[in-house]
């Protein structure tokens, strides 16, 4: 079976500096698949190369067999694949409403229309409501974005990212700033809806990762040390000195 | 053809020299501020005025002094009792302030100067040729012109490289709060940021002002030039704008100078043409369009290089 | 049955044209005020209206129809040939859509040709020299200075510009084929703030005069590049008199170089009108009489009221027609042709310079200098033919 | 997940969409009542310069709108909106010159259609170049785009007639039901029809997939290519549609006046359009309209009251960004919670206590302005003039110090007035939304 | 140090410090704990006077209320946001001078502090600031507030989106400032570290204050835990 998501020897570099170097990486269709490592280790610059914010200075990228390295991040959105970002990245002056439901669109196939009323699009409306329902937003859904407080505009952000319903889902950081309980409620989200889907994510919080995950890599310095099942990552001496603290031990 | 391109250069470096002259307050608001100051040209003009009224009374010295001053002052206060307000409302409705500013400065100069030319002249004691080339005299004044321009530039990059105010403003336009609760008095800072800006535009009436046509519509008429500056030389780089005033001064003199027409270019394929319309675009000359090209240029250059010659930024 | 007879004039009152605008409404005041001064015509009072037309096109057609509503039956408009053809396109459209009110279009400054001739109408009477007659004037003096031998034309990227030009390259072929012409140079209209690259071309050229329809900044600039890179040849021109025109000659230091072509001029030695400019100098300070011609077109026009003894255009408009009239500026004979609404007057060249205070006693714009008499030309060497197909209503 | 803790929520939610159409009335009604009103104002205000002024305004409604979809919808600043108003214009010029010979017999009311395909034409030429950018890059490259053209337009004078632009008979060509459209009330109809049809167009397309999207384009464009949408492509799109708005205004220019001229395309026309859409607000769908009327009628009234009238239209500009950045639609927006709530009595009282003072303000501040405008501009006319019919000698000491304690008084209790106003609505809003939690 | 009696604040019409009251002793650690949306934040943000607080907070014996902005932080006040508001368009050499206060030369902590502390930083020194990982953006935030050289610093959740070893150097950095005299308000929603390094700690609920006391006082009271930190 093809992997839903296929990285080789993908390379990033800025100027002089090599941020990834050489990550190959093969995340089967439906994993939960966690990425940690120390800070600037080069995670969210992965992110970026794979959802086409970045293009890459080497290497591809497939998607379900299909390469997408160098492709506008519109073209591959709507090839399947949506992200969330680390710092909060919404539509402030929108509803949440609209937020949410501009983030359906394209996937229902509404794409430009402009012939259609957009509050008859029943499915749009119905999805949204889904959505909002999800992150426990419904009650606000009239409010601007940009006056949601810090943890309901995060919760907005993993909307977005899961609104269009793609095969394989990226998110970065989706519980830092948020409180104990604030984060069981966000896995236990992001373990609904990554149900049928892939999930690549980033993730601090060791609770989180070894709650979540199926399998962990650990990039350091834009390299992948190890590439494996929680436990056996938890073991790995060399991971624990690169990266894992006090907390998780 | 030595005359022609000597001549032609001398020319083009005066006339760059005059445009980063008027357009190095507009670097400091614009790009240092973000703020689309259009009542930069209307500063220009009071300072023209300001200079020709101060230099029949005590003379031009005094004038280019004070003349800048008070401008500057009157930037402060339109900066602290009117922009500092609009500010949050955005980039718009602060481009809508300076635009409604012009009106009232244009109307109260013509209420009090009238609306016709004032004879603002080159002061006696630069008011001789100061040497002359194949026949053609350069005039003391445009020589002072060339040295005042050139003295604000190296000011200026002294006080944005060697101060943090360029660093402070800067960062205010990202994150004003922080920068204040870092210890940055960032409503002073961007005071007299705009009062400096308005005061260069006023040094630069104050000049232009016996060169030029010293009228109540000489802001209306410098039009938009000096953006185009501003944007081809970079946002935030005074070398940029001065390095574009330069360009755009040589390549409307050269043009000038220029003959061609599509017509000469291809000739033959000319006379087929029949329709009026072609024969139009057919026969324009370089030096019919040369007040254009900057446009032009302006438009191909933030096509291509949307961060202008040596901008650090792209907003 | 109304008392005055309100004259609308359409101009621009604001804005970078309002400073020749506002001296044409002020010589009409000045004008009215001492007509009615003198019991008005008719018995009326005349009564004139400002309407600023910000010297577009548009502008003018809403304030034209302003005016109509507001009773004005009689346009009084000059500046912008755009803004003149719309007025006269418009004027004969309104009476032909609206029979029974007629307006006439008084133009006392647009001087496209096209205006009197394939776009002439009956409503639309015009008091200054178009393009080709002040290029037959023109080109009939300079066919008699043979000391010009080399002529460099530049003028301003528009129409008027271009009529200008092509014009004297035409009749100069014909009346002096000696003549060589050097350049022919347009530059954008009011764009241009240095003009030194253009003066280089023209001293590089070998130029002894130029000829140049230039009007206020592009002028002013031209003439002070010229001073400052030390040029000299003379100029020929037709609004060096504008405003702001007289200071850019003096402070670029061109006495006695620098040629107009106008219908008079302050120090025409003709007393009357000698008289009339000390009066308005009295009370408009510091302002010259641009307009010699506004005198002629207010004096025919009551004058044709008198004889109709109405002031409905539809009855004194005839009366216009073929109108003989002395001139305000020399008490010179002009009329006005019937065959296209086009008055014919004497015209002179001035030159620019010091005067002699005893017979010159108007200087410009408090420079010490004023115009000069150089040479008249009478009203026969200004005739030019039309080619309008006047429709006369019946 | 997100569990607010902290103050709670001023009100309760209100219901969701529920996407099912509202009464045909509330739909309808608004549409309807416009048409009816667009049909009977000629008889109400039947003078020619009424006409040819809304006529005005019906053009400039469509092309404030057309702005708007740029500026308000889609977060982009132009300068250079006339080029499409003055293309559109030139060639609904020379397709009526043309149609008036021997060409096809199409009748004026069809005309507009040829701005629209000009309009949307430039606009996807145009549009291609610039929208590759946004913000301040794009405002530039508009600006240049705008100066080019409009420069060109006085160099190339075979298609834009030079100076005096092209001039036109709309009465030459076919008529359409017998009407010639030689009147200004045919006109007026002309135009208004067509300012309906457009208005309506543009309403809906902010209801659209794609009018959403531009939102999300203007509030942050970075994002919408994370949900599958290409903001060039937004942008694009929007920038064309605009132009075409634009070319309609612009031939019903060309229709309304038979003429059109290389002004029409410049900076002054383009600086008119964002004063219009800014001033009445570009937040809201109607704001630009509201802008696009009243500037139109201060364009050709004001100028009747005064000659200082920049000044005047200065200081309102000023006042207006300083104090009501969201353009009338905006103070009128905040009213419609009291409005909605019944409360719009309470505050009324406050508001008419501080215009007194302001309108004396007002007064004292243009006496000033007219006087000096009398001494220093019309001093060869006297200083004896008139004030709001009171007849006063400028030059004497006493109306000058009417004005300044017109000024400085009616400021001061302008400015008190206003905080108790202020108050006032806080307070009624505060009533509102008590009502709004417990219901 | 620093007192703080019966702090108000408002955004608009809401109230969302209703009466806050806490202090901080020289080189004193302390922290302020409270799940999301409680008004910590809120807190710092008027102690730096914005939104503007009403209430008393007295610093080094100086009525600090009603001041602006930069004069707070002037008098020795340094705030690290939980937003971290990098300056994206300047390098993070230009970040970290901009902590320098208008006429401050040098500082106890210099730049080359910073590139001790934190290696990372000084590969990035010309980098723009907005290009920097999100811990990294952490880092330069903390140490360009140090630069101004504050004798308090008020930091908004440091540890946010930082790797667990990063954490325990966040930690261990703290614990480094107060020992130089810098005392320090921490506000963390990490239970674990904020126990380990402060000398004292607040609770706070709904716009007060609802728990003080150390942290083996807090380890010892469930109840409040349970109530308002949800643990
Ligand atoms: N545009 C850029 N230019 C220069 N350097 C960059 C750029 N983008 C990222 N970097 C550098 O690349 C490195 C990796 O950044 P990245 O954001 O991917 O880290 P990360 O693993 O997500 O870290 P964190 O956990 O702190 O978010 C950082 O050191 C950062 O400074
Ligand atoms: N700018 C603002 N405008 C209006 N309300 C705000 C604003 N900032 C914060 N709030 C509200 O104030 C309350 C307190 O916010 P604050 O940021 O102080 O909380 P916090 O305790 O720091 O929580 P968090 O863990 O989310 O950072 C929240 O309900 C929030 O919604
Ligand atoms: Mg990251
Ligand atoms: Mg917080």
């Amino acid at each position: 079976m093809t992997p839903a998501l296929e990285l080789t020897d993908l390379r990033k570099s800025f100027g002089a500096m090599e941020i990834i170097r050489g990550v190959t990486l093969s995340v089967p269709a439906g994993e939960r698949h966690a990425v940690i490592g120390p800070n600037g280790a080069g995670k969210s610059t992965l992110f970026h190369l794979i959802s086409g914010h970045y293009r890459p200075s080497a290497g591809t990228i497939r998607l379900g067999g299909e390469t997408i390295s160098g492709m506008a991040p519109h073209l591959i959105n709507r090839r399947g694949l949506s992200r969330s970002f680390q710092i909060t990245n919404i539509f402030p002056r929108l509803s949440v409403w609209e937020n949410v439901r501009c983030a359906t669109l394209w996937a229902m196939g509404y794409r430009y229309s402009f012939w259609r009323n957009i509050e008859r699009l029943a499915d749009a409306r119905q999805r949204t409501e889904e959505i909002l329902t999800e992150i426990n937003l419904l009650d606000r859904w009239h409010v601007p974005a940009g006056v949601l407080s810090y943890a309901e505009q995060r919760a907005l952000e993993i909307g977005l990212s899961i609104a269009g319903n793609a095969e394989v889902l990226l998110l970065d950081e989706p519980t830092a700033g948020m409180s104990r309980a604030e984060t069981e409620r966000v896995v236990a989200l992001i373990r609904r809806v990554s149900e049928k889907r892939t999930l690549l994510m980033i993730e601090h919080d060791m609770g989180v990762v070894f709650d979540l995950a199926d399998r962990i890599s650990v990039l350091v310095y834009g390299e992948i040390l190890a590439s494996d099942t929680p436990e056996r990552v938890k073991a790995n001496p060399a991971v624990q000195q690169a990266y894992l603290g006090l907390e998780a031990s | 053809m030595i005359e022609i391109v000597l001549i032609s250069t001398l020319n083009g470096v005066l006339y760059g020299m005059l445009l980063f002259l008027m357009a190095s307050g507009l670097t400091i608001i614009f790009s240092m501020m973000g703020v689309l100051n259009f009542a930069h040209a209307s500063f220009y003009m009071l300072g023209a005025f300001f200079g020709f009224e101060i230099s029949r009374r005590i003379g031009f010295w005094p004038g280019l002094v004070l003349a800048p001053l008070l401008v500057g002052l009157i930037g402060v206060a339109v900066e602290r009792y009117g922009l500092r307000r609009v500010h949050r409302h955005g980039h718009v409705a602060e481009l809508l302030f300076t635009f409604g500013l012009t009106f009232v400065i244009q109307e109260v100069v013509e209420m009090v100067w009238g609306k016709l030319p004032v004879d603002y002249r080159v002061p006696p004691s630069l008011d001789f040729p100061a040497f002359t080339i194949f026949a053609t005299n350069y005039p003391a004044f445009k020589l002072f012109e060339l040295l005042t321009a050139l003295a604000i530039f190296a000011a200026l990059l002294v006080v944005v490289t060697r101060t943090r105010i360029g660093l402070v403003v800067q960062a205010a336009l990202t994150h004003p709060a922080m920068v204040a609760m870092l210890g940055h008095n960032v409503d002073r800072i961007f005071m007299l940021v705009f009062g400096v800006g308005a005061a260069l535009a006023a040094v630069a009436g104050v000049i232009a002002g016996p060169a030029l046509v010293t009228q109540s519509n000489m802001a209306a008429l410098l039009g938009p030039i000096l953006f185009v500056v501003v944007v081809i030389g970079g946002l935030g780089s005074l070398p940029g704008a001065f390095l574009a005033s330069l360009l755009i001064g040589l390549v409307q003199t050269f043009a000038v100078a220029s003959n061609a027409s599509l017509a000469d270019l291809l000739g033959p394929l000319a006379a087929g043409s029949g329709s009026s319309f072609l024969r139009d675009i057919w026969n324009v000359t370089v030096a019919q369009v040369a007040p254009i090209i900057p446009y032009l240029l302006l438009v191909l250059i933030l096509i291509f290089r949307p961060r202008g010659l040596m901008g650090q930024r792209e907003s | 049955a109304e008392d005055t007879i309100k004259i609308g004039y359409v101009d621009p009152l604001s804005g970078g044209g309002a400073s020749i605008g506002q001296i044409g409404l002020n010589q009409l005041k000045f004008i009215a005020d001492d007509v009615n001064g003198k019991g008005g015509v008719l018995g009326k009072k005349i009564e004139i209206i400002g309407y600023d037309n910000k010297l577009s096109p548009q502008v003018t057609l809403v304030q034209v129809q302003k005016a109509i509503d507001e009773g004005v039956q009689i346009i009084v408009q000059g500046n912008g040939s755009s803004v003149g053809a719309a007025v006269e396109s418009f004027v004969t459209k309104y009476n032909e859509r609206n029979p029974g009110k007629a307006v006439v279009y008084l133009n006392y400054a647009a001087i496209d040709p096209s205006m009197t001739n394939q776009n002439c109408s009956y409503w639309h009477f015009s008091w200054d020299a178009n393009v080709d007659i002040k290029l037959e004037a023109l080109t009939n003096f300079m066919k008699t200075k043979k000391d010009i031998k080399k002529v460099y034309l530049i003028d301003q990227d528009y129409s008027f510009g271009h009529s200008v030009a092509d014009t004297t390259v035409a009749m100069l072929k014909e009346k002096r084929p000696d003549i060589q012409i050097v350049g022919n140079e347009f530059h954008p209209l009011v764009k241009v703030t240095d003009f030194s690259p253009y003066i280089a071309k023209i001293k590089a050229s070998g130029a002894d005069t130029v000829v140049t329809g230039n009007w206020g900044q592009d002028l002013a600039l031209l003439v002070k590049a010229a001073g400052d890179a030390g040029l000299k040849v003379n100029w020929y021109t037709f609004y060096a008199g504008g405003s702001g025109g007289p200071t850019a000659i003096k402070q670029a230091n061109l006495p006695d170089q620098v040629y107009q072509l106008t219908e008079g001029f302050n120090n025409l030695p003709y007393k009357p009108a000698q008289e009339v400019v000390r009066a308005y100098i009295a009370r408009y300070k510091s302002e010259p009489i641009y307009y010699p011609r506004l005198f002629n077109l207010t004096g025919m026009v009551f004058e044709a009221m008198k004889e109709a003894n109405s002031a409905d255009p539809a009855k004194f408009a005839p009366k216009l027609e073929g109108m003989k009239y002395a001139t305000f500026a020399s008490g010179q004979e002009g009329f006005m042709r019937k065959d296209d609404h086009q008055f014919f007057q004497p015209l002179y060249m001035s030159v620019f310079g010091a005067l002699d205070a005893a017979s010159q006693p108007f200087d410009e714009e408090s420079t010490g200098w004023g115009w000069k008499m150089a040479a008249e030309i009478p009203t026969k060497d200004t005739l030019y033919p039309t080619t309008c197909k006047m429709k006369r209503p019946n | 997940m997100s569990e607010r803790t902290g103050a709670a929520p001023a009100f309760a939610a209100p219901p969701l969409p529920t996407g099912r159409g509202a009464g045909f009335l509330a739909i309808f009604g608004p549409w309807i009542a416009a048409a009816v009103l667009l049909a009977v104002l000629p008889q109400v205000l039947s003078s020619g310069l009424a006409l040819s002024t809304l006529s005005l305004m019906g053009m400039m409604i469509i092309f404030a709108l057309s702005y708007n979809m740029l500026l308000g919808q889609t977060g982009l600043l132009s300068f250079g909106q006339a080029v499409f108003f003055g293309l559109g214009g030139f060639l609904t010029v020379h397709a009526m010159n043309a149609f008036t010979a021997d060409g096809p017999p199409l009748p004026l009311v069809a005309l507009p259609l040829v701005g629209a395909a000009a309009g949307l034409f430039f606009g996807i030429v145009f549009g291609a170049v610039s929208t590759r950018r946004a913000g301040t890059t794009f405002a530039m490259i508009t600006l240049g785009i705008g100066e080019l053209v409009s420069s060109s337009a006085l160099i190339l004078r075979h298609f834009f007639g030079g100076e005096e632009g092209v001039s036109t008979d709309r009465t030459g060509l076919a008529p359409f039901l017998g009407l010639t459209f030689g009147s200004q009330l045919q006109v007026y109809y002309l135009i208004s029809g067509w300012c309906f049809v457009s208005v309506a167009a543009m309403y809906a397309l902010t209801r659209t997939p794609f009018g959403r999207i531009c939102n999300a384009v203007r509030d942050n464009p970075h994002r919408v290519a994370f949900i599958g949408y290409d903001p060039q492509r937004v942008r694009f799109l929007s920038f064309s549609l605009s132009g075409l708005f634009a070319g309609i205004a612009g031939a019903l220019a060309a229709i309304n006046f038979e003429i059109m001229n290389a002004g029409q395309l410049g900076a002054t026309q383009s600086g008119t359009v964002i004063l219009m859409a800014f001033i009445g607000g570009v937040g809201s769908f109607g704001g630009p309209i509201i802008g696009a009327i009243l500037v139109t009628y201060l364009q050709v009234a004001l100028s009747d009251i005064t000659d200082a009238w920049q000044l005047y239209f200065g200081l309102l500009f000023i006042a207006m960004v300083m104090f009501a950045p969201d353009g009338i639609a905006g103070l009128l927006a905040r009213q419609q919670p009291l409005l909605r709530g019944r409360q719009l009595h309470r505050v009324l009282p406050a508001y008419a206590l501080a215009l007194v003072p302001g309108l004396a303000a007002v007064a004292g501040l243009s006496l000033a302005v007219e006087m000096t405008n009398r001494l220093t501009v019309h001093a060869g006319d006297g200083p004896a003039m008139s004030f709001l019919h009171v007849p006063l000698r400028a030059d004497a000491i006493v109306p000058w110090l009417v004005a300044a304690i017109l000024f400085a008084g009616g400021g001061w209790l302008f400015l008190r007035a206003a905080g108790v106003a202020r108050q006032a609505y806080d307070e009624a809003l505060a009533v509102v939304q008590g009502r709004g939690r417990t219901s | 140090m620093l007192s703080v009696r019966d702090l108000h604040a408002y955004y608009g019409k809401s109230h969302i410090l209703q009466g806050v009251n806490f202090h901080v002793g020289a080189n004193e650690i302390v922290s302020i704990l409270g799940r999301n949306g409680v008004g910590r934040s809120t807190t710092l943000k008027a102690i730096m006077g914005d939104p503007a607080p009403r209430g008393e907070i007295v610093f080094k014996g100086r009525p600090v209320a009603g001041l602006k902005p930069h004069e707070i932080a002037r008098l020795g006040i340094g705030y690290v946001p939980e937003e971290r508001a990098i300056f994206p368009a300047l390098t993070v050499e230009q970040n970290l001078l901009l902590g320098l206060k208008p006429g401050q030369k040098a500082s106890r902590w210099s730049v080359e502090e910073t590139w001790r502390l934190f290696p990372q930083l000084r590969e990035r020194a010309n980098a723009p600031g907005g290009a920097l990982s999100g811990g990294e953006q952490q880092m330069l935030t903390i140490c360009r507030t140090l630069m101004g050289a504050p004798d308090l610093i008020m930091i908004d959740e440091p540890t946010e989106g930082l790797s667990p070893q990063m954490v325990e150097r966040i930690g261990d950095l703290l614990q480094e400032i107060a020992r130089r005299g810098i005392s320090i308000v921490l506000v963390e929603q990490r239970l674990v570290i904020a126990l380990r390094i402060s000398h004292r700690v607040y609770v706070m609920g709904h716009g007060h204050i609802v728990f003080e006391g150390t942290p083996a006082d807090l380890m010892a009271n469930a109840e409040v835990r349970r109530e308002w930190l949800e643990v």
